[in-house]
C-alpha cells in the first residue's frame, strides 16, 4: 500500500517536502514505516528520535497502518 | 476588590476567576529559565497577569541578533545580563510582584537546587542539553514543565509532568523524544525564525502556566500541540496519560571548554592556534577569519584533518553551535585539543582583520 | 548583509528572507489602530521586525485597568497618552525605523486621511463601530485589513480585502458579519478576557502582516481563524475567494454626547443630573455612586422610567458600554437628554463619596 | 434529523453550553437552522448576524445539512 507521510521542522528538508508517498507492505506497522523512511532518508534516522503521530496521536511501535491514515513526522525543536 | 487588584479587574471579570483565583496566582512561584525569544512574552504576560513571584533564569547577556525576536531589550541594553534587564523592565510594569534576576548557567550542579524555590518550570531555552536537564529536574522534584520551541515557522508546546489524580504522572520530553543528535538538528541562527512565532509560542507557554495555576480549561498535559505560522494550521497530539520514562537522576552537565577571544587572539599571534569555522558556507561568504571551514554536521565525516598537538578553536556566531563541535571531539577524537570560541563572533571585534 | 541590518540576521536565516526581503519590511508602512490589549504586542513585534514606519493611532489614555493585558505600558504610565507612550517606548527598541504617534478618535471624517499614508491596516480595536470604519475605509482605499478581536478565551483572525489576480478582492468584514447590535455582545470589561490571548492574537495578527509585505506563506485572506485559549483548539473557517459586498461610502460617525467627571458632580451638586449606572449587578454591588441601574441589555425594556427636562448621565467602568447606552437612548428615545460619563467610573475619583 | 451545533463566544452563553442538539426536517438548509436555532434562542437573534460554519467552510443560506456535518455557530466578537 502506499501512505502520505507530512512532514514537520527538518524533516521537511529532509525529504525535500511538506509531505513524501511511502510505499509499504499491507498491514505494516509503525515499524516498518521507520524503516522504509529512514532507508529512505538516512538523515532522519540521525536524529536519533521523532515522533510518529497516526490521526493526531502518538504512535506506538505496533500500530497498524492504513491508507486512509493522516501520517505525520514530527521531530524534535531546539530553538527558543 | 482589593483595592491594588484594580489592574486585575478585567482578568477576575472572566467565569470563575474570582479573588481567590487571583489569590492563586499571587501565591504561586513560576521559574522562567532563558530569556529569550520565548522567554521574553512568556515573562511579559505572567508578569502582566499577576503571578506572584517570578524567577528569570539566563547566563547570557543581550546581544543586536536578539533584537529581532526578543522583544524586553532595547538597542541601549546590548552587552547587559539578559536575566537582571528583564527583571529591571518588568518590575516597572508591576510593581506589586516579586521578579528575581538568576545569573546563572544551569547544569546538574545547580538545577535542582534553583527549581526548588518555585512551583512550576518554564522551559524556554535554546538547546537540547538544556531541555533535557530542566525535564529531567521537573520529574525529579515532581514540578510540572511548560515546554516550548521553535524553529523558522514552527512551534511546539506541551506541559510535561503533571500529577494525574491516581499518583500517576503525565507524560515528559523522553516519553515523546528519548534522545536527540543535536549536531542534526539545526537551531535558529541556522535555519533562522519569524519573530512573531516567538511570541505566540512564549504567550501560549504563559496561558498554559496561568490554566496550570487558576485550574482553568484543558492543559497541554499528555498532549503535544504543534503550531504553523506559514499555513496557520495548528493540531494537538495526543502523547497518553501516564509517563513510560523511569528518571532518577540527572545526566552530568557535559561543558564543552571554551576560550574568550582576547586569549584566541593572543594564541593566534604566537602560531599556536588553528581556528575552525563551523557555520553554513553562505555565513562563511560573508564573513571569514581564516582557518578551517567545517560546517557542523560535516566534522564528523573529517576528523582526519585535525592533528594532535595543536588547538583547535572552533567558532560560530554566538557559541552554540562551536560549543556542540568541541563536544562532539571530545566524544569522537578525544585527543584532539578543542575549544570553543565564547560569544562566537558577536565577541570578535569587528574591523580587525588578522 | 548591511552593517545595520545585523539585527535582522536570524530572520533574514529564514528560507527566502534575503535582503531584499528585509528591504520590503524596511519599506512598509503600517498603520495599527488601536494600542490596547492586541495593538500592544502587535505593536511590539513589528517594531521589533523592522517594518520601516510604523502609525499608532488611539485617544485613549492609559488606565490602572489596562495592565493586566497592554504589555507595552508600566505603572508609572498611567494616564498617560497611549498611542505616544507606545511610540516612545518602541522607539527605544528599534532606532532604526519611524513611529508615528497618532493621538486622535478615528471619525468618518478623519479615517481615509489617515489611512492613505499606509500600505496595510491593523485593526487592534474593542468596538464594533471601529471596525465597520476600519473595513470600510480598508476596502475604499484598496488596503488590507489584519483583523484580531478577542473576548474571554477566543479569539478571530482574519486578512481582509486582499487584491486577488484576477481584479476582485477577498472577502471583508461585511461579508461575514453584515451588522451588529452592539448592545448584545458582551466587551472584554463585561465578560472579561485572558491576558495570554491578547498576546496571542495580537502577535497573530503581525505575522500576518509580516506574511503580506514579504510574500510569504498562506495567508488568512479569504478565511477566519478561531482560537480558543480554553481548550488549545484552533480552527480556520473558509469564507471565500471573493467579497459579495459593494461599500462605496462611509456610513457617518454617530458620536454620543459625553460629560466630563468634574461637569457631572456640579451637576449632580446642583440637582440637575441623574446617574445610570449600565455595568453589571455584580459591578453595581461592588462599587455604586447612586441613581439608577440597568445592565445595557436591559435599556430598550425601561425607557418608561426616563423622563423629558431631566439629563441623565449614563456610566460604566471606562465610557464604552456607556457610549452605546446614550446611542440606543438617541435611536430609541430621542426625546431623553443623555450623556455618557467620559472616562467612566476611572476618572470618577475615589474615596469622594456623594 | 437532529444536528450537533457547537457554540463560539457568546453563543455559549446563549446557548447555555459548548454545543446543542437541534430537531430539524431532513434535507433541512442554513436557513432552516437558522431559525429553529433563533426560536429556541431569541437572544441569537438579537445579535443581528453570526457566522454558520459547516464543516470549516461558510455555510450559504441553501446548503442542505446532514447529520454528519460539523456545524458551528460563530458571532462575533469586539473585544481588543
Amino acid at each position: 500500500m502506499e501512505v502520505n507521510v507530512l512532514a514537520f521542522g527538518i524533516a521537511k528538508d529532509i525529504f525535500g517536502g511538506s509531505s513524501v508517498s511511502v510505499s509499504l507492505p499491507d498491514d505494516a506497522n509503525t515499524v516498518q514505516l521507520k524503516q522504509a523512511l529512514e532507508e529512505h532518508f538516512p538523515r532522519l534516522k540521525l536524529i536519533a528520535s521523532y515522533l510518529v503521530a497516526v490521526n493526531n496521536e502518538y504512535a506506538d511501535e505496533d500500530l497498524l497502518l492504513s491508507t486512509r491514515d493522516e501520517i505525520a513526522i514530527i521531530p524534535p525543536v531546539s530553538g527558543g | 476588590m482589593r483595592e491594588d487588584w484594580l489592574r486585575y479587574s478585567c482578568q477576575m471579570a472572566l467565569p470563575g476567576f474570582d479573588e481567590r483565583v487571583q489569590g492563586l496566582l499571587q501565591a504561586a512561584r513560576v521559574l522562567i529559565i532563558g530569556a529569550g525569544g520565548l522567554g521574553c512574552p512568556a515573562a511579559q504576560y505572567l508578569t502582566a497577569s499577576g503571578v506572584g513571584t517570578i524567577g528569570i533564569a539566563d547566563y547570557d547577556v543581550v546581544s543586536e541578533s536578539n533584537l529581532h525576536r526578543q522583544i524586553l531589550y532595547d538597542q541601549s541594553d546590548i552587552g547587559l545580563s539578559k536575566a537582571s534587564t528583564a527583571c529591571h523592565r518588568l518590575q516597572k510594569q508591576n510593581p506589586g510582584i516579586k521578579l528575581i534576576a538568576h545569573q546563572v548557567k544551569i547544569t546538574s550542579l545547580n538545577i535542582i537546587q534553583l527549581v526548588n524555590n518555585y512551583d512550576i518550570i518554564v522551559d524556554c531555552t535554546d538547546n537540547f542539553d538544556a531541555r533535557y536537564l530542566i525535564n529531567d529536574a521537573g520529574v525529579i522534584t515532581g514540578k510540572p514543565v511548560i515546554y516550548g520551541a521553535i524553529y523558522q515557522f514552527e512551534g511546539q508546546v506541551a506541559v510535561w509532568n503533571v500529577a494525574n489524580e491516581d499518583g500517576t504522572w503525565s507524560p515528559n520530553y523522553r516519553d515523546v523524544f528519548p534522545q536527540v543528535n543535536a549536531a542534526q538538528v539545526p537551531n535558529c541562527s541556522v535555519g533562522g525564525v519569524i519573530p512573531t512565532l516567538a511570541g505566540i509560542i512564549g504567550c501560549i507557554q504563559a496561558n498554559e502556566v496561568i490554566k496550570i495555576i487558576t485550574g482553568t480549561g484543558d492543559l497541554l498535559a499528555g498532549k503535544l500541540l504543534t503550531f504553523d505560522a506559514y499555513s496557520m494550521q495548528s493540531r494537538v497530539i495526543k502523547i497518553g496519560l501516564t509517563t513510560k520514562t523511569i528518571i532518577k537522576e540527572l545526566n552530568t552537565t557535559n561543558e564543552a571548554l571554551t576560550i574568550t577571544a582576547d586569549e584566541a587572539r593572543k594564541g593566534l599571534a604566537s602560531g599556536n592556534i588553528v581556528l575552525v569555522d563551523v557555520r553554513t558556507d553562505q555565513e562563511h561568504d560573508e564573513i571569514n577569519i581564516g582557518g578551517l571551514h567545517f560546517e557542523l554536521d560535516e566534522i564528523a565525516d573529517n576528523l582526519g584533518e585535525f592533528s594532535e598537538g595543536k588547538t583547535y578553536v572552533f567558532y560560530c556566531s554566538s557559541g552554540k553551535r562551536s560549543a556542540e563541535a568541541v563536544k562532539l571531539m571530545l566524544d569522537k577524537a578525544p585527543n584532539i585539543t578543542a575549544l570553543s570560541l565564547e560569544g562566537g563572533l558577536g565577541k570578535w571585534k569587528p574591523g580587525v582583520k588578522l
